[in-house]
């Protein structure tokens, strides 16, 4: 089992590469191919699923494979660079997600006629980034498969958007640029960081790792910043170096508008990637850098924490009623819910992070689930616009039904993904900051608000013109888009009803990482 | 007491030098005044003439007639004329070719020369200024002729300068040494450097001829072609210093030979400036007889000879010469 | 008195290529028509005939090798290295180039002595070669740029190299005589230890001259805010002659940098280098921003150029803070390591460019539109190339830039490495540029695939293994140079 | 170092008025001549260094026999370039070197 | 001073005598004894008697500047020759090689010129 993480990341890049070499017609083949190598990847996520430990908070599948070393990275230290893999009890549920929506994403791809070649090329260029992203044991390695996402969705945007596609893919590559920029000074800063006072402690740690002490392997680090936590100082300018990077890459406010272009250009599979998995992206890297090794900066600054989120949280729910754009409104939606995230791992507390990593699988399952039906609508009739749509429920019985099931999962409906994710999260959040959690709960009831307003719009009332005009033909969702949308809301289904299937792997890493915060 | 070759300067010393100076300037007047005379007399009578004969007996003083006639002409300057660049050119093309004169040993005492180690590169350096003021004279006369025969003219003495340059390494590899008073001592030792460099000394007759100007390589000043070449707009005394310079360049280009290649000043019973004298004025002689012999030569067969004979036979004296002087 | 074994040992690949260069000449001008192509290939063999020569130089021992004027130590072998690799792909992508640039084949043998200069640069030990070095290289330079003489861009290109790069080295040749003023000597040892008195005797001298120096150095290598002539010599020379000048130049002034100013001011490392740094930033900022305008790739590669060379600039500028050996051992090789990386993705971006814009008679960056349909070979090239120099993981510039990083951490120097990431994000705009044209559009017009020689494709593919070679398994390279002995 | 310091002072001089010219004139040629101004100002500077200087040698008047020939290579090439651009535009003026943006 | 100014001072005389002579001739005999008429006749350009036409300082063949460029080259490379000959006794073998090399390069240099045509005149 030890290569399974290897091979998940591995199979959409050569299923790119065999696509590749395809003629530029072989539209079917390379359909064939994209999907395949979706599934395929998808499998053996399901297998590390089934083979994980689940007692054991540790790291799991751990393979290292050594690539570089720089001799005198630091005043005589060598640094090693590798490439490795493990998954924890954090980062594997963001696997199964990446997995799922990868699957389904190629199946939407189907749609796609121009230049499908290039489509699944990139699309599977970005599936292995978001995996490899997940399942990388190495800052290195983290920050290559996100460089690698950054490119591949550039030119996701770039060739399949709308008619403002460059414009949004440039400020999606320069944000995210920037946010890499501060993300990699964040590393190193960590990794040299923890070396240096590692030496300072004492000597033998240093006799004992050899040279192969100056590492980027987060292992390593891990154990390192247990065994001689940094000084406060080091923390602060290093959580404040990771927030900054955080923010963009999470499109928190005021950053969030290339979010918004991006959402708004990019075609429907796309769309699900980005939302579903690329934006949860940001709090993994709180999550897994953060919380785990700059713990005191994290206590100090918690509440600042809680503040942006509910920033997040108030400005996305106020700006997703005022969009009018059904993308535009899941954009807003997914930033507001991605700030209850960073409420949560303010808080400090495992309920809580237990909390932040369900929501992000489920607001994951979610958004890619909304943007799906809302693309397969738009599809039939032409619009994103919410003012002219309606009455849709009459001809589109099934995806109606499914919008309605992730409009209500997303505001929270008790037996959905949303219920359970909320509140656990909730939980632990009033615990600590009363006051601010009473306004994130404004922002959810907000969220009830325009969520079951655009959806009543959308799929009843009466049929707007653009619902009739529809190129004349409307059709329900044919077998192949039926099943995508029936494996999303079986899982958050499931999820929502047997949370353990999640929390069983989550719940052991959450505690041990809350153990180090003093949740 | 005016020696001042053995003794740090002093006052007496200093006068010593321009009285020296002086002498030679005094001395070299006469002596161009006489070459023209001379050089017209040995082309009439080689041209069964007679050559100038009026003024004064065998007419001797033709030449210092001419130049009082020179001395009250008008001196003309063009309205289109680089002015001041017009009125300076004739002094900076008379000017080195004086100062030449004081490397040149003319006596074994050589108190009228100055002793210094690089004599013969200095020689060289000062000639080549001269190019400067005939092409500044033709250019800024402001009359296509001059140009032309400025433009000429300078293309000729530098083309003809490299492989002087080179003739004389050969007589440098010799001896070792840039001064030309070593130079005369050692070939009195020796031999005449004239027997092991003939080459070399062909060459330099050669390039010196083309570097004077004179047939023929006058091409610069051909009177069929280009008026008066360069100093077509000159008159006066300003035409006096161009020809002043050219004749003095003759007398010093054949005292550098000399030195260079005829033992200089060294010769058994007479004294040592007599022998200098009479060498020099053979090949002054020398001179004048191609004058009068050749005819003038094409501009392409010119340049050509220069760059494609010239400078390749130079090149190889040199190769052999060093190699003959390792073994 | 010198022996020729010695001369050999110190300047075998020198001698080689000057060789080289006299029977290429002596061959262009001897023989006509058709065979006159064979020119450039005997100042390809010479070059490889080179290579091993110095390789095997590396680790050679100081003393034994070194003659007065000539060091044989790891520094210079490696960035002749560096040098003899970047010139034989620029000569293989003239020869490619011929074809269409009519390039004058006077270029064979310009390049090897423009090489030569480059590598005497780099081992020289005194001041008289260092400059000959300095102007062998320059003044070839400058009848490469305007080798196209029927070109008004070529000759106008040529003539503000030539200007700006005379008043430099004028500049330069004025410090340096200072320094022979300072010591006495022009031996850069000597030089050396009298500078360490001198600083007390003498400090308007010492100032003066290392002031001269940088400045000119800086000219040299389009430093901001000296840069101003590089965009239009880049632009009006030959493509295969600027991608030298980008890489060849560029490296050689480096190495004199390294090794004039470290081994001479080392004392005034500190008191100086912050102003170093400063130029570093203006430069990786003025040339990223500067590259942001451009319509035109060639000047866009000279201003991406400019910024590459403000990165180049981090390392020297963060020995300040240190005095550790080893902190400049690493800065070292990070630099030639970034070198080695730069010259394969320069001369790869500037190979796939001169096909691409010769093929199109435009150097505008309609040229690349829809290139991804056309060809897409060399647009899969010139992506890994664009994405190598805005330093995407798993390319050489990466590698490269994040040991330039990391010197920089390492010497407390946080802020260069910020600017250093923060400018390659400026440059991803114009990077992406390309790759929008290529990816994003249609072809305009003629769909068919970009006319191109087996030979291009050559060179591009072997800048491409490099590039790859560098991202993919830099551990070798490092090793070597982790290993070196870089000043004996 | 008495003897020195006039002749440094002329090399100041020289190499000012070099670069001055060469940074401001207009004429091609103009500007070539104050490089070699520029040039020439170094020379000076070596030789008198060479023959005043703390240990006087030869190999500042070494140093300054290459700088010289050098010098002549530049302008040679200088020159040639000069020409090439002289016979496309007509004129040696730098103000005419404006076919791509300054 | 010592000894070995005294040769160029010597050197100096004459080159103040030489700028002496002409201004002596030309500035302050001149005036006195000639006349000064200038006419518009007198003060145009010659032209075997035509009126001028147009402006001499037209451009001239190319082929003056390239001997230029060569005499900068060659004159420049042989001022090396001197210092080598003069130290050539010392020098032996090696400088004998060397010299042959510089040579041999400066024989290319003129071959070249040879074969690309500038030295054919007109």
């Amino acid at each position: 089992m030890q290569n399974v993480l290897l091979m998940i990341v591995l199979i959409p890049v050569f299923a790119a590469l065999l696509t590749l070499t395809l003629n530029d017609r072989a539209h079917t083949i390379a359909r064939s191919i994209g999907l395949l190598g979706s599934l395929l990847s998808a499998l053996f996520a399901l297998a590390a699923y089934i083979a994980f430990q689940r007692s054991d908070a540790a790291y799991q599948f751990v393979l290292t494979i050594p690539w570089a070393t720089i001799n005198n990275a630091f005043a005589g230290t060598p640094l090693t660079i590798t490439f490795a893999f493990a998954v924890d009890g954090i980062s594997l549920p963001l696997v199964m997600l990446t997995g799922i929506v990868s699957v389904m994403a190629a199946v939407r791809s189907f749609r796609v006629i121009t230049r499908v070649k290039a489509h699944y090329v990139w699309q599977m260029f970005l599936v292995s980034g978001l995996y490899g992203v997940f399942a990388s044991a190495d800052l290195f390695t983290f920050f290559f498969f996100l460089e690698m996402t950054l490119v591949a969705s550039f030119f996701l945007i770039l060739i399949f958007g709308q008619e403002r596609r460059q414009y949004a893919a440039f400020k999606f590559l320069i944000y995210r640029g920037i946010a890499s920029v501060f993300l990699l000074l964040g590393f190193v800063g960590l990794a040299y960081a923890l070396a240096s006072s590692a030496t300072a402690v004492s000597a033998s740690q240093y006799m004992a790792y050899g040279p192969n002490f100056m590492s980027l392997n987060l292992l390593q680090l891990l154990d390192e910043s247990v065994k001689a936590p940094l000084a406060l100082g080091t923390q602060t300018w290093l959580f404040f170096v990771f927030l900054f990077a955080v923010l963009i890459e999470e499109a928190f406010v005021p950053f969030h508008t290339w979010l918004i272009d991006a959402h708004e250009q990019s075609d429907t599979s796309t769309n699900m990637l980005i939302g579903g998995v690329l934006m949860k992206v940001g709090l993994y890297i709180m999550l897994r850098f953060v919380v785990s090794m700059l713990p005191l900066a994290l206590a100090k600054y918690s509440e600042w924490l809680a503040v942006l989120g509910v920033i997040s949280i108030l400005y996305g729910a106020f700006a997703a009623i005022a969009a009018r754009d059904w993308r535009r409104l899941i954009a807003f939606s997914g930033i507001s819910h991605m700030g209850l995230v960073l409420l949560a791992i303010g808080s400090m507390h495992a309920l809580g992070l237990q909390g932040a990593v369900f929501m992000l699988v489920s607001s994951g399952l979610l958004t890619a689930l909304l943007f799906y039906t809302v693309g397969a609508q738009a599809e039939r009739t032409g619009t994103y616009e919410i003012g002219k749509l309606g009455g849709l429920s009459k001809s589109l019985p099934v995806l109606s039904g499914v919008l309605l099931v992730a409009a209500l999962g997303t505001v929270g409906l008790p037996g959905l993904s949303g219920f359970i994710s909320e509140i656990t999260l909730f939980v632990s959040s009033f615990e600590r900051f009363p006051w601010v959690s009473t306004l994130a709960t404004l922002g959810m009831i907000l969220a009830a608000l325009y969520l079951l307003y655009a959806m009543q719009r959308t799929t009843f009332g009466p049929a707007q013109e653009a619902a009739q005009e529809g190129q004349g033909i409307v059709r329900d969702a044919s077998v192949t888009e039926a099943i995508p949308l029936i494996v999303l809301v079986a899982f958050v289904i499931a999820i929502g009803v047997f949370p353990n299937i999640l929390g069983v792997v989550v719940h052991p890493t959450v505690q041990a990482l809350a153990g180090r915060i003093g949740g | 007491m005016l020696n001042w070759q053995s003794s740090p300067l002093s006052g007496t010393g200093f006068l010593g030098m321009v009285i020296g100076g002086v002498l030679i300037l005094g001395l070299i007047l006469g002596i161009v005044t006489y070459l023209i005379y001379f050089e017209r007399k040995i082309i009439g009578w080689m041209q069964l003439r007679i050559g100038p004969n009026r003024v004064g007996p065998l007419g001797l003083m033709q030449s210092i007639a001419d130049v009082l006639k020179l001395l009250i002409k008008e001196d003309i300057v063009p309205e289109n004329a680089d002015r001041s660049l017009f009125l300076l050119a004739p002094i900076i093309a008379f000017v080195p070719s004086f100062m030449v004169l004081a490397l040149i040993p003319f006596t074994a005492t050589h108190v009228f020369t100055s002793n210094t180690q690089v004599g013969l590169l200095l020689y060289l350096a000062l000639s080549s200024i001269t190019i400067l003021g005939i092409v500044l004279g033709g250019w800024a006369s402001n009359n296509k002729y001059s140009l032309l025969g400025g433009m000429r003219s300078a293309a000729q003495m530098i083309s003809y300068e490299i492989p002087l340059g080179m003739s004389v390494i050969g007589v440098v590899l010799l001896t070792g040494s840039l001064n030309l008073n070593t130079i005369v001592v050692d070939q009195s030792r020796h031999i005449w450097y004239i027997i092991p460099q003939i080459v070399g000394f062909v060459i330099f007759m050669i390039a010196g001829l083309a570097e004077l100007n004179r047939t023929p390589f006058d091409l610069p000043e051909a009177e069929s072609e280009l008026v008066a070449g360069y100093f077509t707009e000159y008159s006066g005394f300003r035409f006096a210093f161009f020809m002043l310079s050219e004749y003095v360049y003759v007398f010093a280009l054949c005292a550098l030979a000399t030195t260079l290649f005829l033992g200089g000043w060294s010769g058994p019973f007479l004294p040592s400036w007599i022998w200098f004298a009479i060498k020099t004025s053979a090949c002054i002689f020398f001179v004048f007889w191609v004058r009068a012999t050749m005819p003038r030569i094409r501009g392409d067969q010119l340049m050509g000879f220069a760059w494609k004979v010239l400078i390749p036979v130079a090149l190889a004296n040199l190769v052999v010469t060093a190699g003959v002087v390792l073994l | 008195m010198l022996t020729f074994t010695q001369v050999w040992n110190a300047l075998g690949p020198e001698i080689v290529l000057a060789i080289g260069g006299f029977v290429a000449m002596v061959y262009e001008f001897m023989v006509t028509g058709r065979a006159k192509q064979g020119t450039p290939w005997i100042a390809v063999f010479s070059v490889l005939v080179a290579l091993p020569l110095t390789w095997s130089k590396l680790h050679a021992a100081l003393a034994t090798y070194s003659i007065a004027v000539i060091a044989v130590d790891d520094f210079g072998t490696i960035f002749s290295l560096f040098i003899l690799v970047s010139a034989l792909l620029v000569l293989l992508f003239a020869i490619a180039s011929q074809a269409r640039l009519k390039l004058a084949f006077e270029y064979a043998y310009l390049v090897l002595f423009a090489t030569v200069g480059a590598m005497v640069i780099c081992s020289a030990l005194d001041l008289v070669t260092l400059y000959v070095g300095l102007e062998l290289l320059s003044i070839t330079s400058y009848v490469l740029v305007a080798l196209h003489r029927k070109n008004v861009k070529s000759s106008e290109a040529g003539l503000k190299y030539l200007i700006i790069g005379s008043i430099a080295s004028a500049i330069i040749l004025y410090g340096l005589s200072f320094l022979y003023g300072i010591a006495g000597s022009t031996g850069l040892s000597r030089i050396a230890t009298a500078l360490q008195t001198a600083y007390g005797s003498e400090p308007g001298f010492v100032y003066l001259s290392m002031a001269l120096i940088l400045v000119g150095i800086f000219v040299k290598i389009s430093a901001a805010p000296f840069h101003l002539w590089t965009a239009d010599v880049y632009e009006g020379a030959p493509t295969p002659i600027t991608a030298y000048l980008a890489v060849v130049s560029k490296g050689a002034v480096l190495g004199f940098l390294f090794r004039v100013i470290v081994w001479l001011f080392g004392a005034k490392l500190g008191e100086w280098f912050g102003l170093v740094g400063w130029i570093a930033v203006i430069t990786m900022v003025i040339g990223n921003l500067g590259a942001l305008s451009q319509r035109n790739i060639k000047r866009m590669l000279a201003y991406s150029s400019i910024g590459q060379a403000g990165y180049l600039l981090i390392p020297f500028s963060s020995l300040s803070s240190s005095t550790l050996a080893s902190v400049m051992w690493q800065n070292l090789s990070s630099t030639v390591f970034y070198l080695f990386a730069y010259s394969f993705m320069t001369i790869g971006a500037f190979a796939v460019f001169g096909v691409v814009a010769d093929a199109g008679g435009s150097e505008d960056v309609h040229a690349f539109t829809g290139l991804s349909r056309r060809s897409p070979w060399l647009a899969g090239m010139m992506t890994l190339f664009l994405l190598s120099l805005s330093g995407l993981p798993l390319t050489a510039g990466f590698f490269g830039k994040f040991s330039i990083f990391l010197g920089a951490i390492g010497a407390g120097q946080i802020w260069l490495g910020v600017v250093l990431f923060a400018t390659s994000a400026i440059a991803f705009y114009y990077y992406f540029g390309i790759l929008r044209a290529m990816y994003g559009k249609d072809p305009e017009g003629d769909r068919a695939p970009v006319r191109s020689s087996p030979m291009q494709h050559i060179v591009v593919a072997l800048c491409a293994i490099g590039t790859l070679w560098l991202g993919i398994f830099p551990g070798p390279v490092t090793d070597l140079l982790s290993n070196l002995h870089w000043f004996g | 170092m008495v003897a020195l310091q006039p002749f440094l002072a002329l090399g100041v001089i020289l190499f000012g008025i070099g670069l001055y010219g060469a940074l401001t004139k207009r004429n091609l040629i103009i500007v070539l001549i104050s490089i070699e101004m520029m040039l020439n100002a170094s020379n000076i500077n070596l030789i008198a260094f060479s023959h005043f200087g703390v240990t006087p040698n030869a190999n500042g008047q070494v140093f300054a026999l290459f700088n010289i020939a050098i010098a002549a290579a530049e302008v040679a090439v200088g020159l040639a370039i000069l020409l090439a651009f002289f016979r496309l535009r007509n004129s040696a003026d730098v103000r005419d070197v404006n076919t791509m943006k300054w | 001073m010592c000894l070995y100014a005294n040769a160029f001072i010597f050197i100096l005389v004459f080159l103040v005598l030489a700028i002496a002579l002409p201004i002596g001739a030309l500035a302050v005999l001149g005036p006195l004894l000639r006349p000064n008429k200038p006419s518009k006749a007198k003060n145009s350009t010659y032209e075997s008697g035509l009126e001028p036409i147009g402006d001499a300082r037209s451009r001239y063949n190319v082929r003056y500047y390239l001997f230029a460029l060569m005499f900068v080259i060659f004159d420049v490379e042989i001022i090396f020759l001197y210092p080598w000959a003069v130290s050539y006794l010392t020098l032996g073998v090696f400088g004998y090689v060397e010299m042959m090399i510089f040579v041999v390069l400066l024989m290319i240099g003129l071959i070249y010129a040879w074969r690309k045509k500038v030295l054919e005149w007109m």
